[in-house]
């Protein structure tokens, strides 16, 4: 379903992304692992069209993404999770979520109900300005307006920093229950284990810039995420 | 209410004096000499140097009576004319295309078009006016026309004079209307109360003149009530004394409440200017974050281009505004996405350099106006329905033109609120000034976002030059002379917040309004200043803050 | 102009601390080369070589140069505030036009009784609106020391009122840079009154000398020149040395995070203060120093146009560059002095097109623009 | 007397004017072995009860932990204690003797208080070396500013902060073009350079990898007992391996109190922030 | 060099581009036209424009750019005080020759300046003589904008008419600031003045852009001419031109010159000057007849000296004539002021005027106000032995000229 080849990408004059491949199958949910500053949150950006790349192709189904405008990308079906969560703080909750509705493909213009059954907590506080959420209501609130995008492929950038461990696997249960009842395609990055290895299908590992080592959930190896996480 | 019978007995009493006073009037009432023609009467008009006007003029109305109004009327008007050739007097009307329509004065026939050179203009000025308006007004007195009739009897109240007192009273025998009525009354209890030296007709003129706002009123009693070098008064009677000076404290007090009314008039409207200017503003600046210095010459824009339509269709000049409005808003709003998408898109995310191009866009604007349309001031006509004012009672009006720009104002106001709220265009310029690649991330067409935002603001601009070309100069200045005050009102309402802009610019119209009588206008405007300096120690933000977390 | 010591805000990984204090210190050696060598070639040419000389310089050059040292130095104070600590201040005019205005009157008061009406005592303007006496706000500026002071602490004393006020109240942005402009508004209006005494919009003219000096003479007016480009070396010298010190890097934090400052202990309202008054006595001085040169002060001075317009010599220059301030000072205005005589009907719209062409396309100003071409090239090179 | 004899006085060699002496900020009185209290808090905004009568005491020397629902109000909490929000009622002290009510953010950073922010928050555009430089615990008047030069000592200090949370070699990187995680190691040292007595650490370990998160928890064991620290986590892993006594907040107030052990098995704690399976 | 170099000083940008940039049209046409006389001495007359863009500074840096790098024979420029003002030192010092075409407040006189506009003794004075006596006016509206040249005006008027036995309770002052644009108040307060019995008149010095939105609030009130007529010195033709003066009809301006005035010379001018700046419907103004005068009365003095040396020129100019544009003749004064007729006109419909009285011949400008207190005793006479532009005929001191 998305297939990433050789994206280079580069901050001013230093490079980031070196020569980079990564395939993700449809209705799978892909585990992007690695330390910090390996360039997940970069890739991710590249693939959004936040960052421009230097060369390379991105396709997510057959669209042709490096082609695609930024603001063409979601109505795809694409949704984005950024990392620090990048609510926009001075709208109320409902307008927050009330963002995204434009670009939604089926034209339907109502803050679906399955966002609120999820995070309860948005609907108690439709007024209250994004910015003044805590951190975890702030995450949520991406979560959820990520969703109600819509999407076919939903890209969560490390998106249980900072949340209460009963929403951690709440969030991790919805993700599951999604791609399983709507067949979305899921790209996590984590750095927490344990949640990665609950949910995730598949793992690619990547270090400076590249993925170095990729598979099944189960061949996640100690070993490997001693090599290519441990510090 | 025993108004009747007082009115009765004034009558009597005015009947009585009357007599006495109107005896030399009377001599030379206006009975019409049928042995002199008017064309006779007239003729000494004819090149007659302007000492000689005067004489000439109170001829006519003694001699000629009413058979002369359409003479003095052309007089007045400015349109008497002769023809050089002939030395026949005319009437001349300027033609839009050059040259003048001339007719007969006294048969209005029409006599076709003539060149300037061939007409020559009989002299008038100031003081002519005066006494020909004053004549005009003996000679309708009794027309058949009540709107003649008023302006006759308001002439006349504004300058009491004795000679009018036998006319009035003929008039107050004759009239039925009962609004002239009430003034006939008034004018002649005022001239009673000049002219009267016993106690009581002058009481009942004083009673008679209760309520009247009339400023020549006023300054009668302020005669009776005057007092000497040992502050005695000069009034003899004491009773009239004590009455005259309670009447007047009792009208003074009506004029202490209409000038409050008035100055809150004029501090609304300096108001609702300010509110315009800063409307637009408040969405390219306050919503957008551009700091835009060429908001100025966004709104001359709007004012060139109310020129512009009236240039455009100089025969209906009663409807170009209404053509000016929209056509203002797109010319402004498409200069202002043109500025958008060729400077402002490249400075997304440094704020502060939109400061500096802007500021290079108004050199341009400015300039390239002045080039097009020359440095000089542009004429921008007032329509009709525009001029003047709206008269509540004689000390108390309103301009129509502030009174309109006032109801523009708001009327602006209130359709960007719905703009704003009501589409997804107001949701989506905040989240794209708030966080840009995010709104990206969200589909939102940032590019169109901001485009057509930065038009709407800059048409809102446009729109407040349409307003402006009605109050003051249309020239290449008018953008520098407001760009300041829009940013003041904007910060002082606080950023971001359209209702701020509103209650600020309104009540910095009415703060500046009511020092400004105590101050004088320089310092009013220093101490609103120094004001908004202070103000904002207390409130960082604004009127109406951005709050939460966020904004800190 | 190889001097590249900009602390741009480009993300792009930077060499060593060390190296760049030497860089730093290597930019200021040229800047201070180039500009004392400019000033004293102008004046060994104007006061040596003879007029029909290839050498000679005029003096029309010289007052212009003097000009253009003053607005640099004002260009500096504004760069020190906006560029370093992010105080943005659309009011710096009204520093400058005060420090000129302490400067005017000592000069006023220098005319003594060969004013128009020969008054030893009062200024012409004020024989001519009926004055008695002169104000009390006047006494002492005949003495040069005292006005000296008063050029460094009547701008300073109004930027620490404004400062402390709101400063301490934290108003910030563009809150603060409106009030700014309101400031120097409210000064504009207020010396445009005749009441005031300082000579409403005619302000104080018809200089004839200072400290004795004739200052129509040319000697005067390459003194004067001397002094002013002593006074923004001085000033550029004193502003690196704070910009390099660790005060310089707290106001530079105060500009990229002011509450993250204060959370590590600083009173950040004290460090702005202190910068605001100090920058503030720079535009003063640059002011003082300008009166003599040009000859008149007067309100249009405050005008709010005149600091906007310094802010943008600044930008122009490159913001947070010390040297890029001075050098967007001197070439605006060198092109204003071109354009207004080349092409004075169309002037503006090359000024206006320079404005917009260097934001849009020299985001980090002339100096941000040389310096990349400069690693550039310097990199090709490697 | 004359007056050479008056300037003398007024010059004394041996001291220095009053004006020049630096003020000391005030020392912490922790007699009582409580360095922070908090007492009967409450602050809401718009309405909303944040934080409700809440009282907590922390011991001089320990750590703490703190978790709680999202939106409890533990980041409101560290929010109050620097200053940064006013309380609507309530009392802070730092030891028996300072009122922190009385004190701006920057005079309670100078007693002693520090914090890192939950969202990571460094000076971007300073290298990691400035960031630290700036952090660092000294005299922070404007002329030492002016005046000062780092000495040896505080370039061996800046090198071991460095090399603790491992950005050795990046120190003149600017810290805007750090990754998430760097930027909380960054703050973390700035934290570590201030050296102060308090400690408030808001969810450290968001965006670290197993083996950071780790290093996070040894470090912080390691702080402890010479400092006193707070922190804010909600991964559970974490707290549980440093955790001595665990504060769990709910809606403005404490919940529950007491060693990971009960707090865990706390059916209520389960109920509104654990889940099940912890 | 084998031209004459004639600098144009006149701002083309700024708050005066307003006024100005038609002075500056004015002089390109007259040299235009003097060069297709043959131009002057022999040679071709070569214009330096340069745009002083409003700002006062600029001003004095401009002036020394064409005297020292342009060396320009003679300059004509100017509009406000102020910059006049700072040109005079630069003039003094270069011994320039500056023609200064616009009415002002006097109180100066320069060896190198020639005051071709009005003095306040040429406008204000006879201005307010005809509203006594032709308008029977009691009472006094002193309105202007707060410059110098309005502070002036206003105290010399208000000198005269408490000589003339008109009260301190009769007297309005009110000055605004430069631009001034809501006159709600000021004009509702006129409206209160004048409403209480005694004919009022409004004497307005209000400067350029201040005097539409003026007009436009005095229109809207009701204020017609024959109510509380208005008499101003600052509005010519050109700012009419600006403005519906429908309203406006019977209000009056006080100036040296009109564009309706009849005579072979201004027809002349006026057809020249419509065909120069190719627009018909261009108005004249007074400033533009001073800039002419000036202009002839240099090529006179040039002629007559044979060149074009500054000291020469300065000392030809003196006594110089040359006809006016309404009928009569210039004289340069000794005081390098002019002699000229003062016209009162009343506004008419097409935004002209029409002359209702007309001063007896000439009148000379006086450089020193003879009814303020300090410069009674002032002369100015550039003639030897006194050349000099104050000369204080009771201390025979000359003060305050800077050479
Ligand atoms: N805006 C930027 N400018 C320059 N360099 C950057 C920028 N953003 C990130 N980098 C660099 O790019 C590299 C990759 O950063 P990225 O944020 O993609 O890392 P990451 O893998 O997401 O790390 P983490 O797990 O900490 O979030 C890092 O070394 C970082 O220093
Ligand atoms: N300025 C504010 N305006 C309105 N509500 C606020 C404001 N600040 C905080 N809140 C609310 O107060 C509550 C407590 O927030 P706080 O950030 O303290 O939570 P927290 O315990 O730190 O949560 P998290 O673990 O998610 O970071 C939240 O519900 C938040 O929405
Ligand atoms: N001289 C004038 N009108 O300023
Ligand atoms: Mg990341
Ligand atoms: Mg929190």
């Amino acid at each position: 379903m998305i297939s990433i080849e050789g994206v280079n990408q580069f901050y001013g004059s230093t490079q980031t992304l070196w020569d980079l491949d990564l395939e993700v199958a449809e209705g799978s949910i892909t585990c992007i692992m690695g330390r910090n500053g390996v360039g997940k949150t970069t890739l991710l950006k590249c693939l959004m069209g936040l960052l421009p790349i230097k060369s390379g192709s991105l396709r997510v189904g057959d669209t042709d993404f490096a082609r695609l405008p930024a603001v063409a990308r979601p109505r795809s079906g694409v949704a984005y999770v950024p990392q620090g969560r990048d609510v926009f703080p001075l709208l109320t909750v409902e307008e927050n979520l009330r963002i995204g509705l434009g670009s939604r493909r089926d034209k339907i213009r109502e803050i679906p109900q399955q966002v609120f059954e999820l995070f309860p907590v948005l609907n108690d506080m439709l007024s209250r300005r994004g910015g003044d959420l805590s951190g975890g209501q702030q995450q949520q609130l991406a979560i959820g307006r990520a969703l109600v995008l819509d999407p076919q492929v939903l890209i969560l950038d490390e998106p249980n920093e900072g949340i209460q461990p009963n929403i951690v696997r709440q969030i991790g249960d919805v993700v599951l229950k999604l791609n399983k009842e709507q067949g979305l395609t899921v790209i996590l990055v984590e750095q927490k284990l344990a949640f990665a290895r609950r949910v995730g299908q598949e793992f690619r590992l990547m270090e400076k810039g590249r993925v170095v080592a990729s598979g099944n959930m189960d061949l996640l190896s100690d070993e490997l995420v001693n090599r290519h996480l441990a510090v | 209410m025993n108004k009747l019978p007082i009115h009765y007995f004034l009558s009597l009493v005015i009947a009585v004096f009357g007599v006495v006073y109107s005896q030399q009037s009377a001599a030379e009432s206006s009975t019409p000499n049928p042995s002199v023609t008017l064309a006779e009467l007239s003729e000494p008009l004819v090149g007659a140097n302007l000492r000689k006007m005067p004489a000439l003029v109170e001829r006519l109305e003694l001699e000629a009576g009413t058979t002369a109004l359409p003479v003095l009327e052309a007089l007045l008007a400015g349109e008497l004319y002769y023809q050089r050739s002939d030395k026949r007097l005319v009437r001349a009307v300027s033609q839009t295309e050059g040259g003048f329509q001339i007719s007969d004065v006294f048969s209005t026939d029409a006599l076709g078009s003539v060149a300037k050179k061939q007409i020559r203009k009989v002299k008038l000025n100031n003081a002519l006016r005066v006494q020909l308006r004053a004549a005009i007004g003996r000679l309708t007195l009794l027309s058949d026309d009540p709107k003649l009739r008023l302006t006759a009897i308001e002439n006349m109240l504004k300058k009491p004079d004795q000679a009018n007192l036998e006319l009035l009273q003929q008039a107050r025998a004759q009239e039925t209307d009962s609004d002239i009525v009430d003034l006939l009354n008034e004018a002649l209890a005022l001239n009673l109360l000049i002219a009267a030296t016993d106690r009581q007709p002058r009481l009942q003129a004083l009673r008679e003149l209760e309520g009247s706002l009339q400023p020549a009123v006023r300054n009668a009693l302020q005669a009776l009530v005057a007092l000497d070098a040992d502050a005695q008064p000069l009034e003899q009677d004491i009773v009239v004394f004590t009455s005259a000076s309670r009447l007047l404290d009792k009208i003074d007090g009506k004029l202490g409440f209409y000038a409050f009314l008035e100055t809150l008039f004029f501090g609304l409207s300096l108001g609702s200017v300010l509110l315009l200017i800063a409307t637009g503003l408040a969405i390219t600046f306050g919503v957008m974050g551009v700091i835009n210095m060429a908001h100025g010459e966004l709104i001359m824009l709007g004012a060139y281009t109310t020129y512009v339509v009236q240039l455009l269709m100089p025969n209906h000049i009663e409807y170009s505004l209404l053509v000016a409005v929209p056509a203002a808003f797109l010319v402004s709003g498409l200069v202002g996405i043109l500025i958008e998408r060729s400077v402002i898109r490249f400075l997304h995310g440094r704020p502060l350099e939109t400061l500096l191009a802007t500021f290079g866009v108004s050199l341009i604007l400015q300039q390239a106006v002045r080039s097009i349309f020359s440095p000089l001031n542009r004429q921008v006509a007032t329509p009709e329905w525009m001029s003047g004012s709206l008269e509540i009672n004689s000390i108390f009006s309103l301009t129509y033109n502030r009174l309109y720009v006032f109801l523009f104002a708001l009327l602006v106001f209130v359709l960007l609120q719905l703009i704003l709220k009501r589409t997804t265009l107001g949701l989506n310029v905040r989240a794209v000034s708030q966080n840009r690649s995010m709104a990206k991330a969200m589909g939102v067409k940032t590019d169109w976002v901001d485009a057509m935002t930065f038009g709407l603001g800059s048409g809102v601009a446009g729109l407040a030059g349409v307003a402006l070309s009605q109050l003051t100069n249309v020239g290449p200045n008018l953008g520098q002379a407001y760009i300041i005050d829009s940013f003041m009102v904007v910060v002082f309402g606080g950023v971001g917040n359209l209702w701020g802009t509103l209650v600020a610019g309104l009540s910095l119209g009415v703060f500046t309004k009511f020092l400004e009588p105590a101050t004088g206008a320089v310092m009013a405007k220093i101490l609103v200043l120094v004001f908004i300096v202070l103000f904002i120690q207390k409130r960082p933000r604004g009127l109406f803050p951005q709050q939460g977390r966020a904004a800190e | 102009m190889t001097a590249v010591g900009a602390i741009g805000s480009d993300y792009a990984a930077l060499p060593g601390v060390a190296d760049r204090a030497k860089e730093l210190r290597q930019g200021a050696r040229v800047f201070l080369f180039i500009l004392f060598a400019i000033t004293t070639l102008a004046a060994v040419g104007n006061l040596l070589f003879e007029p029909d000389s290839v050498f000679h310089v005029s003096t029309y050059t010289i007052t212009l140069l003097g000009k253009y040292l003053c607005y640099g130095l004002l260009a500096l104070a504004v760069d020190v505030v906006w560029g370093y600590c992010g105080i943005l201040s659309l009011g710096h005019g009204a520093f400058f036009a005060l420090g000129g205005y302490a400067m005017g009157m000592y000069l006023m008061r220098q005319i003594g009784d060969r004013g128009v009406y020969g008054n030893p005592e009062l200024p012409d303007f004020m024989v001519f609106l009926d004055w008695e006496e002169l104000p009390w706000y006047w006494l002492g500026f005949d003495q040069f020391w005292l006005a000296l002071i008063m050029v460094a602490l009547v701008p300073g004393l109004l930027a620490f009122g404004f400062g402390y006020l709101a400063f301490r109240s934290r108003v910030v942005g563009v809150y603060l840079s409106i009030m700014t402009q309101a400031l120097t508004f409210a000064l504009m209006l207020a010396f445009f009154l005749n009441e005031l005494g300082f000579g409403g919009n005619n302000g104080l003219t018809d200089f004839k000398e200072i400290l004795g000096y004739d200052l129509q003479k040319d000697s005067t007016r390459v003194a004067l020149l001397m002094l002013s480009a002593l006074a923004l070396g001085a000033g550029y010298t004193v502003s690196l040395w704070i910009m390099q010190s660790k005060l310089g890097r707290i106001i530079r934090a105060v500009r990229d995070d002011e509450t993250r400052t204060r959370f590590i202990g600083f009173r950040t309202e004290h460090y702005k203060i202190w910068l605001f008054v100090y920058s503030a006595v720079l535009a003063g001085i640059a002011g003082a120093l300008y009166v003599p040169q040009v000859g008149i002060i007067n309100p249009g001075e405050f005008s709010p146009l005149n600091s906007i317009e310094a802010v943008v010599w600044v930008a122009v220059g490159g913001r947070g560059t010390l040297y890029g301030a001075v050098l967007g000072a001197v070439l605006v205005n060198y092109a204003k002095t071109r354009f207004t005589a080349v092409w004075p009907e169309a002037w503006l719209f090359a000024l206006g097109a320079l404005f917009v062409g260097v934001t849009v396309f020299l985001p980090d100003g002339i100096v941000g623009w040389v310096k990349a071409r400069w690693l550039q090239v310097k990199g090709q090179a490697s | 007397m004359s007056l050479s004899e008056d300037f003398r006085q007024s010059m004394p060699r041996d001291q220095l004017w009053p004006f020049l002496i630096e003020k000391q900020p005030p020392a912490v009185d922790a007699s009582k072995n409580i360095l922070l209290y908090v007492e009967g808090l409450s602050v809401s905004f718009d309405g909303f009860k944040a934080l409700n009568d809440l009282n907590l005491y922390i011991n001089d020397g320990e750590l703490r932990c703190l978790i709680g629902a999202n939106g409890a109000g533990k980041t409101t909490l560290m929010d109050v204690i620097t200053g940064k929000t006013r309380a609507d009622s309530g009392q802070v002290w730092f030891g028996q003797t300072l009122d922190l009510f009385d004190r701006d953010e920057a005079e309670i950073a100078a007693l002693g208080i520090g914090r890192k922010f939950q969202k990571p928050s460094v000076f971007e555009a300073q290298t990691v070396f400035t960031n630290l430089e700036l952090a660092m615990k000294v005299n922070k008047s404007i002329f030492y500013g002016l005046l000062s030069r780092l000495g040896s000592a505080e370039l061996d200090r800046i090198a071991h902060v460095l090399e603790t949370i491992g950005l050795q070699g990046q120190e003149s990187m600017l810290a805007g073009a750090l990754s998430h995680g760097q930027k909380q190691w960054l703050e973390i040292g700035m934290l570590l350079i201030a050296d102060p007595r308090l400690m408030l650490v808001d969810e450290p370990v968001a965006g670290m990898t197993p083996q950071e998160t780790e290093r996070t928890a040894e470090l912080l064991t390691s702080l402890a007992g010479e400092r006193t620290v707070v922190v804010v986590e909600h991964d559970m892993e974490f707290v549980r391996s440093i955790a001595r006594t665990v504060t769990v907040l709910h809606q403005g107030a404490v919940l529950a109190e007491g060693s990971m052990q009960e707090v865990q098995n706390n059916p209520e704690v389960i109920e509104v922030y654990l889940g099940e399976g912890h | 060099a084998d031209t004459i170099k004639v600098g144009v000083l006149h701002s083309l940008s700024g708050t005066m581009a307003i006024s100005e940039t038609t002075l500056k049209d004015t002089v390109l046409m007259m040299i235009e036209d003097q060069n297709k006389k043959g131009g002057l001495l022999g040679k071709k007359l070569e214009p330096v424009v340069v745009d002083p863009a409003s700002n006062w500074p600029l001003f004095a840096e401009k002036t020394r750019e064409l005297l020292s790098q342009e060396e320009v024979d003679v300059i004509f420029g100017c509009w406000t005080s102020v910059s006049r003002k700072s040109v005079l030192p630069v003039i003094e010092e270069l011994n320039g020759l500056l023609f200064y075409p616009v009415q002002y407040e006097g109180e100066e006189s320069s060896k190198n300046v020639f005051y071709t506009g009005a003095a306040p003794n040429q406008q204000a004075i006879p201005a307010v003589d005809y509203l006594m006596n032709e308008l029977d006016v009691k009472r006094w509206v002193l309105a202007g904008t707060d410059y110098v040249y309005p502070r002036t005006t206003n105290k010399v008027l208000e000198a005269y008419l408490k000589a003339k036995g008109v009260a301190d309770k009769d007297i309005m002052i009110n000055y605004t600031p430069f631009g001034h644009s809501d006159w709600q108040s000021i004009v509702a307060d006129v409206k209160k003045f004048g409403s209480e019995g005694k004919k009022t008149a409004v004497v307005s010095t209000i400067n350029g852009d201040a005097n539409v939105p003026f007009y436009k609030e005095l229109g809207n009130q009701g204020i017609s001419a024959e109510d509380i007529p208005v008499v101003a010195f600052s509005v010519g033709e050109e700012e009419l031109s600006g403005i519906d003066t429908k309203p406006l009809v019977g209000h009056l301006a006080a100036w040296n010159y009109f564009q309706s005035v009849e005579s072979d010379e201004n027809d002349e001018f006026i057809a020249k000057w419509k065909k120069y700046i190719k627009d018909d419907k261009r108005v004249t103004n007074d400033p533009m007849e001073a800039t002419y005068i000036g202009f002839n009365m240099w090529v006179a003095a040039v002629e007559k000296a044979g060149t074009t040396d500054v000291d020469a020129v300065e000392q030809a100019m003196i006594g110089i004539t040359t006809p006016n544009l309404t009928g009569g003749t210039a004289v340069m004064n000794r005081n390098h002021h002019l002699s000229k007729p003062v016209l009162i006109g009343e506004i008419q419909a097409d935004g002209q005027f029409e002359v209702v009285s007309e001063t007896m011949g000439v009148v000379p400008g006086d450089a020193w106000s003879d009814y303020l207190p300090g410069s009674k005793d002032i002369v100015a006479d550039w003639v030897t032995p006194i050349r000099c532009g104050n000369f204080n005929a009771k201390t025979a001191k000359c003060s305050g000229q800077n050479m």
